[in-house]
Formats: C-alpha cells, structure tokens, sequence
C-alpha cells in the first residue's frame, strides 16, 4: 500500500514554537505568589543523621519554610516501587529498597535530601542553605561492586543480610554441556562504568494547590504524567480527578524523567498543599549530577564458546549490576542486558546471571540504551576476540551467526524486561550489515586505504556492529481523536514528549486515515486533563505504542466518517475516499463534503441521536503489544588515532537502521544522529567518575565531557524496513537504538587502528589517558 | 540588607528600566524580570551554550554576566528575531533541517549563528562546527544544524537583497 | 587521595615534636586559623580562614592524637568542614633524629575529601595539595626555627607567622620550584591544607578573565 | 546556582577603581570578564563581599603598537574577542594570536579578556604561558604607585600572582620578536575547547649561522601556573636544532622542568608524556618558521 503522509520527511509541527521562544518548558512557568525551594544535600555518601538544625534558616528574612524528615510527620514515606520483579520467573530473589523524600537516618548517597528550603526567591532559598547545621557521622562508602558483596562489608540497608539486591537466573540450553565439546573458549573480564542522561534541560516541578477548588495543578519534567498523577492522588489522598499533571516541553528525556517517584517530585505538591502556595523547583546542574539517576555500572565474566569454524556454540554471562542506593526500578535494566548478549545471533546455549548489588552511590535507573549497549558490548567484543583468535574477518565470523530471515519470529526462551518470553519478531541482518559495508566502503579500505595509510604512518581503524534492540513494550497507550467543526483534528494521547517529535509523527499516523493536512492535526500529549489513561516515554515505545494506538483510534473514527458520510452523500463506503479535508465519492470528485461539516452532522443541535450510536467524530482506541518488537541494524566506523598524543577522530560514521515501517525518516535520522552521538559520548567520553569513598568527582559540565559538534562525525543513515508483524503500523521503536552499539564499535576500531599493540579493549568508557596507559603496559611487557 | 541598582537596557530593541539586585544573573532577569523565557539556562557555569544571548550583537553566555552589567547596553534574545507566523530564515532552517528535537538548546545555537553568519556568508562544514562547539545539543547530534546552517546560508543572501 | 612524603626540619627532633605534638604551637604558625582550642585530652578544634584565588571559606576542624610515641611518631585524624565541602584523613607522623641538629619528618597517610570541593575541583587538587603541604611545612620550619633560636637565646618566643597573604603567595610559589618531598607534621596542617588545596583546585571550564 | 550578595561597584575610571581597591582590598574581587570568577560564584566556591566592576573603564579596552620601544601594548581589557581578530596582534605577537582558537569558547571570548585571564592565572590558561614565552611584562597600578613586573615572575602560584589586594592589572607589553624568529603553540585537550591536559609554547630565534640565539619553552596545565622549561632549554644554546636535538630537549623538559599532577582526565604520567610530545612539536614548528619555512 503506497502511503501519503507515512513514511515523509515532513517538517515538524512543534518547531514554530520551539524556535521562537514560545514553548512552555516547567522552567517558564510563573504563577503568582510562587515561591522557590531549594535542597539541603548530603556531602557524605554515606552517614548517619545525627542531628538537623534549621533554626537559623528559618529567621533568615525571605524565608517561609524549612522542612526536614520530621516535620513531615507521618507523610514521611519511602517511594514506593516503579517495576517490580518477573512474577513469571521462578528463584528470583528481591529486596525493594526505594528512595525516600528526605534523609531520616541515614545517608546512602552523596546528594540525598536532608532538608528543603522555601522562600521568596531561589537566591535567598540558597542562602539560607548555608544557614543549616546538620550533624552527620561518616560511614564507610560502599563503593566497589565486588567488594560490596564480600561478606562483612558495610551494608547500605542495615536490615538486609548483605548488599545483594536481587538475583537472577536466565538458561537456554545447556552451556555447560556445549562448553566440552568447544574448539574454542573466549572469557574476559569486561568493566563497564557510570554515565549521566544529562538532558540539557534539568529536571523540574510547580505545583499549584487551589484550595478553593481543592484542586493540584504540576507541571513536572516527566517522561510520564499518568502515572505522576496516579501516584500522588494516592500519596496525597486526593482524588486522581483532582490532581493534573502537565508534562509540556520537556528539554529532553534519555531515562532518568520516568524515575518516580523522585523525592522532589513528592515534596513540592506536598509542601503546595501545606503551604496553598504555588511551590517551583528547579534542578540545578551540580544537582542533576547527585539528584538525577544514573546507568551503567556492571561488571561481567563472560565467554563465548566456539567451533573452530567460528560458530557460536553458546554464552555464559556472570555479571553484577550496580544499582546504586536504592532499586525502584526493580530489573529491567540488567534483564535487558541479557536480552542483548545474545545480541543479534543464532545461539543454542546461553547461561547468564547477574546479581544486582545496593551501593552508596545515585540510584541506577534506564539510561538511554537501559542495559542495552552492555549486553551488545560483551557479545560484540566476545566475537571480535574470537575472530582474531581464529583469523576470521570481523565481517565474515557475524555473517556465520546471524539468526537467519527464515527463523523469525525466533524465540529465545528466556523473558524480557516487560516478563514477557524474549522472542525477535522480524529480522535480515545480514542485508543490514553488507549494506554498512558498501556504505563505508569496509572492502576498499581494508585493502586499499588503510594499508597505503599506514605506510604513511597513519594509525587508521575500521570497525564494523550489528545489534538488536527490543523496543515498544506494554503495558498499553491509548488515544482520542476528535473531528472538529474546522475541519481540524484533535489528538489527546498520555505519553509525553521530549523531542522526539510526537507532534508529527503522530499527525502523520491521523492524516493517513483521514485525509488531512499534517498541519492541521493538534496533538496534546502530556497533560492529563486531556488524556488520563497510559504510561509513558521509555523503551523506545512511543511511535509503537502510542503510535499504535492512535492509529486504531484514527481507524475507528475514520469507520464514523464513512458511514455518515455515506449516508450524506448517498453513496456506499466502500466509494469513498478521504483527501484534502473532505470525504468524496471516488472518481466524482463535486459529490463531497467537508470534515468540519460532517463533524457538525455528527453533533447536531438539534433531532436526535439514533440510538446506540454516539454523538461526534470521536474515537478512543487503545493499544498493547503481546511483546515488543526487535528493531537492529549495523553501524561501521574509520577512526584515526595518534598514538602519540592519544587522540582520536572518527573520520567516517554509517548507520543502517531497521526499526519497521518508518514513519517519518526526518524524525527518525534525527533521533539516529542524537543516539549515535551519545553513544561516542558513552565510548569515550562520558564517564561518571566516582572515588572510593563514592563522591562523584566530576559533577559539572567541564568535568563531565559532553561531545559537542567538533568530536561528533556526519553520520551516514541508511534505512532497511522490515516491518513488524506485532502491529498493524508495523513499526518498532527507535529511540534508543543509535546508542546501542557505539562503545562496542569503537573498541573494535580502535584496536584495528593499533594492530602493533594487540590491543585489547575490555571497558568502556574508554580515554585517551586510559589508552596511554594500556600502551605502557604493552611497552613494558615486550 | 539587600541593595539594589537601577539599571537601564534595551532588549529586543525595547527599552526596559528595572532595579535589581546586583547578583542577579543576566539570564534570570531576561527570564524572570522580563518574562522572555525563550532563553533556556542549562548548566550556570558557562558550558552548554543553552543561554546564550547576542550581547551588543555578539554572542555571550548570559548566564556568566549580572543583570547590572547591562546596564546601558542591547541584548537581543530569541524573541527578538522572528516570530512563529514570520521566522527568520535561520530559524526556517532549522525547521527545514530537523535541526531542533526537544528545542531547549535551540535558541543558544541560533543566537550564537547570527553573527557568524554575517561573518561568514558562506562556511564549510568545518567552521560551522567549531562556530557551534560552544552549545552542546544532547538530541541532534549536531548534524541536522549544521544542515540548517548551510541551508540558512543559502536562504540568508536572498533575504538580504 | 593518598598523602606521602618527607621534609627536613631545621630543629632538633625534641623541638620539632612539641609542634607537632602540640596544635596550639602549631596554630601560631599557620597564617589564617582563627582558632584553635583543646576540648579533650587529645583532642582540639579550630577555625581556619582559607584562601586561595577568588575561593575563599571558613573551615572548622577536629584533631585527634593518638599512638603517641614521644618524640618519635602519633597518629593524627583530622575531620574538616566548611561550606564547599569535607576532608577526613588519618595519617602517621615519624620523627627522624638526623643527628645534625635537623629532624625528618615523614608522613604518610589517606585523606578524603567530598563535597563541592571534590566534585568541581578534580582538576587541579593534587597540583594544590602538593603545593600546600608543602608551603605549610615550611611554614612551621620557620616557626621552629624562631623558636630554637628564641630558647637557645633564653627569650621569649618572637615569631610572627607570615601574613595570610604571603603565606597563600607562597603556597602557590611553590609548585614549579626544585623537587619537593614535602612532609608531613600535624594533621591538621595536611589536613586543612588539602582542604584548602582542594579549594583551589575549583575550577570551571570557561575560560578566562576573572 | 545562584550567586551569594555582594556590594557592587563600578568605576569608569582607573583612579576610581584603585580607590575601591584601597578601601575593600581582600574583600573585594576585580570583575573583568567574569568568564572565571562567575561560575566560581554561582557554585558558591567564591563569595566575595565586594565586586568591582571594570567594564565601564574604557581607558583599559587597548590594543596598541608600542611605538617607543616597539612590539604591543595591550590593555587590560582587551576582549580575546578583540585578540583574536586584531591584526596588530597577528603581526606582532603571532603566538598570542595561535593561541587564541583554544581559548574557551566563541561565547566566553566575546567577554573574556586578557588581563582578567592573566591575573586570574591558572595554570591552564593559554594567554598566561604565552606571556612568559614573549617575555612580556605587566604594569601594575595601585594608589601607592605603580611598578611593572615581567611575565616570569608575575605568576607565583595557583590563582595567585604578585598582585596585591589593592593593585590592578593595567597593561601588558610585548617586546619586538628579532628577526628570525619563530614561535609556535600546541595544545592538546580533550574536547578543543577545555582546557589543556598539556600545552607548549615555543619561541625560537636563530642566528645568520643557523644556530639557536635563542629560545623558550613554555608549558601550561603541568604546574601551578605557567612553568618555563629551563633546563632543556639551556640545551638548545648555540646549537643546530636537529630533530634529535630537539626530541632530546622535549625529553628533558618532560622529565626535569615540570612536575605535573595526576586527574580524572590524565595521570601525571600522561601528562609528562604529552609534555614531551608537545615540546617536540612546538619547537619543529617554531624553528621552522624561525627558518622561514612554516
């Protein structure tokens, strides 16, 4: 089926606003009457609370409250669980341990809460900060994941037996067996460390308690309202009608927006109810270090076992997953890593545990990729050592294990994040990965350029990745779509935006089924005045869940207008078409009218409705998918590198992405480019770096390297579409899907562009002074 | 007690008279005094671009100067260039190019890019990078601003005559 | 952060040991402590003024010695806070009898630092706690040296330390200068010292011009 | 991140500074850029009582030939915006003006100046490593009088200089580069725009005999201020600057003129290493062009 709006590079309804200034983001917005908080934050990571004083705080003129743990009363509650374990697993082990609003006894990571400041300005709100004296004893920072789980260590819960979080066992065959009769045998020890989501925007909250209409008006920085709004009508036991929560442009999400319930999150409302005043607080940036959720530490033992002809026989993948001080997010990310260490292969036999371990450092929640990029690290760097083991092209040992297009849908019996079995609905990734060796020309290189380089005394590389990623996960979305008298259509969904262009891609999904411009299609997304019904932004879900669901309801109401459209124009459904904002009888194109008129027809003044029909060119569909999709695809680097200086450039970056039925591939090459460049942030230059005392030492932008446009290549998209047979769009998500398999590529490349030094990258991120000293250790060792 | 200053600019080519404390960051006034919130602050430490302002017409980061600075100079923010029904060709661009995803960043890049173009009517990709390695954009990955940029500079000559 | 080091004492180790061993001593010589009481049988607390560039703060800390062995060795704990952060170290101090009227001190021992102290001024705190213990060692050598002199004179003891301002002018001189090993004496020193190295090491990516 | 209160003052003239300066001495902080001092102020690490503003002081926004003893003169003021465009500075201080490009960025230039950076002095700073290299020298102005102190010894110390709490930074002069002269900068960071993990400045001048009549060695980020290679370079004295040669004395500036420290972005070790690989280059492209050819 050829498609008018799917599909098109159209130009982005929400950019008007967004370029001009005129976008509400929750920094904008200004009640009057608002006061400003602000937070005590613990310097210890970990400590007892001996004493608070904020006497002194409280007389500071500008001042109108000071809150700690205990004047909170019996409102002082841990937050409760966001993701709880797999029902469906058998042995799981899980100790919920969550966040709680404000330090009561005790400290578990630098940048917890102890008290909030309220007053007249954010100025003055910091101020009185200084004013507080709190009396906290140092404890021994659990720091090590290794050592947090060695008997004996200090516990961060004191009511838990040991640091373990929870456990998890995931088998498919039989590993051990296979391992016996292997030709070969590929372990290491792979470390991979912290990152940060760092949205340009920091998070943010107003809350606005009207106590004449007992309503609570927020404005949060949520990657998701519904379940924001849910959550504090019964934290605050209020009716969920009485609580609204606004999610409006949020300055991007990557992860850490969905966490919930952060302890300001809970505090600000809760404090606008105590105070009826309009409360607003703004995340700082040394906050969003210590108050914004992390990703990423884990550390693995694993091995590949192999035929000599470089067959994967099986996997094995012990790891430990730091989760930080609390685990809300119960596990989804280290089952994701599972998922993906398999990564885009036939492989028979798979034994993989993790054990999930409480640290004093910030909670670990999904980070664009969410445990993705880990599992994808290890299988990638796992084959690439087994290639070069074995002399095979990096090349040639994938295409010897690629799950072929024949056997999907594959099953991999194990579950996935959303407990439901991992199976990958539809694939061709070979066609992906020789389309990203055409593209970056991987045969000319290796035989032409880089050798004529390298007698020039260039260290160039080449590297080349396939991936998976699984994407679009239940529960459910729903959508209302309503014809308006205008002709325009309006479109409420509950998800929430944060760049990724729902604004247009979702109208695309309407204008297909009901012939309208683009432009006339207004999306609300985000406010739960509008739509109440939902989740969120996470997992790469959006354009297939929501997408979905919106589609069935464009269905839906496009059902209504044919049928009272043909009885209008007096000419069978099945005769009409929808085009230009009118329903027309095919082929006479002056028997028509309008989609506003209709929509007046469908809500008339007066007459009557016939029964059993409703009022209006209205529909609400919803959507949830038995499990999500599989999208992957190849990516392929050249980097050069002086190994002198440590410096290294990527010279040629290309992408070949299949994540379905595309629906606009702007958006999506726009969402590829964002991915891609974090995962080079994510390979080489983004680390969180915490000493043993778990202080962050680099909590500012200078410190916590951000690429900006001078280390970031021109990325090359290609597109390949397999559509997906789990939904009727056939989409699969990409949201996440550029990060995935950067850190894994650029290890490969790196070590290609170094061949003298046999190089072997096994953590990730990865540094120049981290290759200088790898360099010496091979200097010394020769 | 606090003490404050009177001070007197020019925003958006309108006259404003305010009095302020002298702590007060450029980027809060703009945002809170004035209400022009289409200046985003990002990091208040002089890293991600995302507040920066045309300063006398050249590129500053707002949030590393006082309100009180300002006092007697012209500040020119996003509001002041074009509006959703009349863009300025750069904006267009980025819109043309998907050179904004969450915009929180966007109005630092543009700013930024107005004097560099008339500096520069016709830049490689090269100078378009390092004109903007002073704004981290956590969404794009640059390349689609850098297409805006080169298409803005083609548009840009065609408004001027 | 590991701490280590050594420095020559110009004062015979009987000497060299009563500051060590006595913070009140110790308080004279170093420029900007505001004050320094005994508040238990081995246990002080003092003030300290801190200065370095545009970085200035109070910090308060508590001393504690401990495995004493007269004039030879102790073991000192420092807790520091000020507003821009923390610093807690433990470290052992010896006292080596050179046999030439000179006393070396060698120290070792960890200290760590957290707050805004450690999480924005990573990139120049080993560069400033160099510096610093350093100049804070030199400092007490003068202070020793005055006092030696003042004893053997049978005087009363007429040292001023140097002015905060010459002091932090030195602490900062010193880095570029011949190989150091600096030294250790009272925690305190090492300890506020660092703190104020720490401090020091503050620094934000922008640029220049202040 | 909001800054803590402070009085504030801004003089128009250079009397009228040195006034406040007399009466807030170490209270007070000169603001000239602010490119430095005001993130230091908004994390709270500095909270000075008393800013004195100097942006309104339009005798201190200079870039002049010297035309008595030739070479520059440059104000206090100068913006690097300034800098980096400015001809005068191409022609007459070539090293200030290589430098410039890494030097922050656009943003932080428009309002960064060269005597803000210079009294600042961190070690990281460009303009800092390249004034000992020229061999420049700052006048310094307070209402006891006014003295001028070279580069060299100006820089005593992490943030710290000579400058006393009631002097400014007025001026800084360049003297003439002799013929056959060549300089060079080379720095190496992590992103361009942060500051150096190492940096070197190199300024060679030779003889008619193609010998070394002269040379500096600057680094930056390897101390606590800028820190002159010394040693190595006494090796370069009358002497044909081979590539040997000049690989030797990177060596031994790497090993015996500095002692860099260790952070999260590079180890002392690294550092060195840099340190060697930077003085190499620097010198080659120097005496290259000292020589004509680069």
């Amino acid at each position: 089926m050829t498609m008018k709006y799917i599909g098109k590079r159209v130009q982005r309804n929400e950019d008007p606003r967004l370029l001009t200034g005129q976008a509400l983001f929750v920094d904008d917005v200004d009640i009057p009457g608002m006061l400003h908080a602000s937070f005590l934050r613990s310097d210890y990571a970990h400590a007892r609370l001996k004493m608070v004083d904020v006497s002194a705080a409280r007389q500071r003129p500008g001042v109108v409250a000071v809150y700690t743990a205990e004047d909170m009363g019996k409102d002082w509650k841990p937050g409760p669980p966001l993701v709880s374990p797999p029902p469906t697993v058998e042995d799981v082990l899980f100790h919920s341990r969550t966040q709680v609003p404000l330090v009561k006894d005790k400290v578990r990571f630098a940048g917890e809460p102890i008290a909030v400041v309220i007053a007249d300005s954010r100025y003055i709100a910091e101020d009185a900060l200084e004013d507080i004296i709190v009396d906290l004893e140092p404890l021994e920072a659990v720091w090590d994941l290794e050592k947090a789980l060695q008997p004996g260590s200090v516990l961060v819960h004191d009511d838990l037996e040991s640091n373990l979080a929870a456990q998890l066992v995931q088998v498919k065959g039989d590993y051990d067996r296979i391992r016996a009769e292997a030709d070969l045998i590929i372990k290491r020890h792979f470390v991979i460390d912290r990152g940060a989501a760092a949205a340009m925007e920091n998070r943010g909250i107003v809350a606005d308690w009207d106590a004449k209409s007992q309503r609570l008006t927020v404005w949060d920085t949520t990657q998701a309202p519904i379940p924001i709004r849910n959550g504090l009508a019964l934290r605050l036991g209020l009716s969920e009608h009485q609580v609204r929560v606004i999610a409006p442009f949020v300055g991007g999400g990557f992860g850490p927006k969905i966490m919930m319930f952060y302890p300001e999150e809970m505090l600000i409302p809760w404090i606008a109810v105590k105070l009826s005043r309009p409360i607003k607080w703004i995340e700082d940036r040394r906050e969003n270090f210590y108050a914004t959720t992390q990703e990423r530490q884990q550390i693995h033992e694993a091995e590949m076992a192999l035929t000599r002809d470089g067959r994967i026989l099986g996997i094995r993948d012990d790891f430990l997953h730091d989760t930080g001080a609390y685990d809300p997010y119960g596990l989804t990310i280290p089952i994701n890593t599972q998922c993906h260490a398999m990564g885009a292969y036939d492989i028979a036999n798979f034994y993989s545990e993790f054990k999930v371990v409480f640290t004093n450092k910030i909670i670990a929640t999904p980070v664009r990729g969410a445990g993705r990029p880990q599992g994808i690290y290890i299988v990638e760097r796992l084959l690439d050592l087994a290639a070069k083991e074995l002399g095979l092209d990096p090349l040639e040992i994938r295409k010897r294990n690629f799950i072929p297009p024949d056997k999907f849908p594959y099953e991999h019996v194990i579950i996935d994040q959303a407990f439901a079995p991992l199976i990958f609905d539809s694939g061709n990734y070979q066609s992906a990965l020789e389309k990203a060796a055409t593209l970056i020309g991987y045969d000319q290189f290796v035989q032409e350029e880089q050798p004529r380089l390298r007698l020039e005394g260039r260290h160039v590389g080449i590297g080349i990745v396939s991936f998976v990623e699984t994407t679009g996960v239940g529960p459910y979305e729903g959508a209302r779509i309503t014809v308006e008298a205008n002709g325009k259509v309006s479109v409420a969904t509950g998800v929430g935006t944060q760049g990724q262009g729902h604004f247009t891609s979702f109208a695309q999904i309407v204008a297909e089924q009901l012939g309208v411009d683009v432009q006339d299609v207004h999306l609300v997304t985000g406010d739960t005045a509008e739509f109440h019904w939902g989740t969120g932004t996470f997992a790469s879900r959006g354009a297939v869940v929501a997408g979905n669901a919106i589609h069935a309801s464009a269905l839906a109401v496009r059902d209504k207008i044919l049928k009272l459209a043909g009885k209008v124009l007096g000419a069978p459904e099945e005769e009409l078409e929808l085009e230009g904002g009118l329903v027309r009888v095919a082929d006479i194109p002056h028997q028509s009218i309008s989609l506003g008129e209709l929509a007046s027809l469908a809500n008339p003044l007066r007459g009557a409705v016939e029964p059993g029909t409703e009022p209006g060119l209205e529909a609400t569909a919803y959507f949830g998918p038995k499990y999500g999709g599989a999208a992957f695809g190849t990516h392929a680097m050249i980097l050069e590198v002086d190994p002198e200086t440590m410096m290294v450039e990527i010279k040629r970056y290309v992408v070949v992405e299949d994540c379905g039925t595309v629906i606009n591939p702007l958006i999506l090459e726009g969402q590829i480019h964002g991915g891609v460049a974090m995962g080079i942030g994510n390979a080489y230059y983004e680390k969180l770096v915490y000493d043993e005392n778990a202080q962050l030492l680099n909590a500012s932008l200078a410190d916590y390297l951000l690429p900006t446009a001078t280390e970031i290549p021109r990325i090359v998209v290609a597109h390949q579409e397999t559509p997906s047979p789990l939904n009727q769009l056939g989409t699969k998500g990409a949201g996440e899907a550029g990060t995935i398999p950067v850190p894994a590529l650029f290890a490969q490349a790196l070590e290609n562009a170094l061949p003298e030094f046999n190089l072997e990258i096994l953590e990730t991120p990865f540094s120049p002074n981290r290759l200088f000293e790898l360099l010496q250790e091979k200097e010394k060792s020769r | 007690m606090i003490t404050t200053i009177d001070i007197a600019l020019t925003v958006n080519n309108l006259h404003y008279k305010r009095n302020v404390e002298p702590r007060m960051l450029l980027s809060d006034f703009l945002r809170h005094e004035l209400g022009l919130t289409g200046t985003h602050v990002g990091c208040e430490h002089g890293v991600c671009g995302a507040c920066s302002v045309l300063f006398d017409g050249q590129p500053i980061r707002s949030c590393l100067m006082f309100a009180v600075q300002a006092d007697g100079h012209e500040v020119l923010s996003i509001e002041g260039l074009g509006t959703i029904d009349n863009l300025h060709p750069l904006q267009e661009s980025f819109k043309e190019a998907h050179g904004l995803q969450c915009g929180f960043c966007t109005s630092g890049f543009i700013l930024t890019l107005i004097p560099f173009l008339e500096k520069n009517p016709d830049p490689n990709e090269q100078e378009i990078r390092q004109a903007i390695s002073g704004n981290i954009c956590r969404c794009t990955g640059y390349q689609h601003i850098v297409d805006a940029v080169k298409l803005a500079a083609q548009k840009m000559p065609v408004i001027k005559e | 952060m590991k701490i280590e080091g050594e420095f020559l004492f110009h004062s015979p180790q009987k000497a060299a040991w009563e500051i060590v061993r006595d913070p009140e001593v110790l308080a004279t010589a170093l420029p900007g402590t505001k004050s320094l009481d005994k508040v238990g049988e081995n246990e002080y607390q003092g003030q300290m003024n801190v200065r370095i560039g545009p970085v200035a703060g109070v910090f308060s800390g508590i001393l504690v010695v401990s495995n004493e062995v007269p004039p030879e060795s102790c073991t000192l704990t420092v807790e520091g806070r000020g507003s821009p952060g923390f610093l807690n170290g433990a470290g052992n101090v010896f006292l080596h009898d050179q046999g030439d009227g000179t006393t070396l001190i060698k120290y070792d021992g960890e200290v760590q630092i957290g707050g805004k102290l450690a999480s924005v001024g990573q990139r120049l705190l080993d560069t400033a706690s160099k510096s610093m213990i350093r100049q804070g060692l030199e400092a007490i050598d003068m202070a020793l040296q005055a006092r030696v002199a003042a004893m053997s004179d049978g005087k009363e003891i007429e040292y001023t330390p140097p002015s905060e301002s010459k002091f932090i002018a030195a602490v900062a001189k010193d880095m570029a200068g011949e190989l150091f090993s600096s030294s250790r004496v009272a925690w305190i020193v090492i300890a506020i010292l660092v703190f104020l190295a720490v401090m020091a090491a503050i620094w934000i990516r922008t640029g220049l011009g202040s | 991140m909001k800054p803590a209160p402070f009085e504030y003052f801004a003089p128009t003239t250079v009397d009228e500074a040195l006034n406040y300066l007399a009466e807030y001495g170490y209270d007070a902080k000169v603001l000239a850029g602010g490119q430095s001092l005001i993130p230091m102020m908004n994390f709270r690490l500095a909270k000075p009582s008393v800013i004195i503003d100097i942006n309104k002081i339009k005798e201190l926004f200079y870039i002049r030939e010297n035309h008595e003893a030739g070479g520059l003169r440059i104000g206090a003021m100068a913006r690097h915006s300034q800098l980096e465009h400015d001809s005068l500075v191409a022609d007459h201080a070539p090293l200030i003006f290589d430098s410039m490009p890494n030097i922050a960025t656009v943003q932080v230039r428009t309002r960064g100046t060269f005597g803000g950076s210079i009294a600042h002095a961190d070690p990281s700073a460009e303009l800092a490593a390249v004034s000992v290299a020229l061999g420049g020298s700052f006048l310094l102005r307070s209402q006891r009088g006014e003295r001028w102190v070279p580069a060299h010894e100006f820089f005593v110390g992490l943030f710290t200089t000579v400058l006393e709490p009631d002097e400014l930074l007025i001026e800084a002069k360049f003297p003439p580069l002799p013929d056959r002269t060549g300089c060079a900068f080379v720095e190496v960071a992590r992103r361009p725009h942060d500051f150096a993990l190492v940096g070197a400045a190199a300024v060679v001048t030779m003889d008619n005999d193609e010998r070394c009549y002269r040379a500096q060695l600057v680094f930056l980020s390897v101390g606590d201020g800028p820190v002159a290679a010394h040693t190595a370079v006494e090796m370069l004295g009358n002497q044909r600057l081979t590539p040997d040669l000049m690989r030797a004395v990177a060596q031994t500036a790497a090993k015996l003129d500095i002692d860099p420290g260790s952070d999260i972005h590079a180890s002392a070790e690294y550092r060195r290493h840099l340190a060697g690989v930077l003085a190499y280059r620097a010198l080659e492209k120097a005496y290259n062009r000292a020589r004509g050819d680069g």
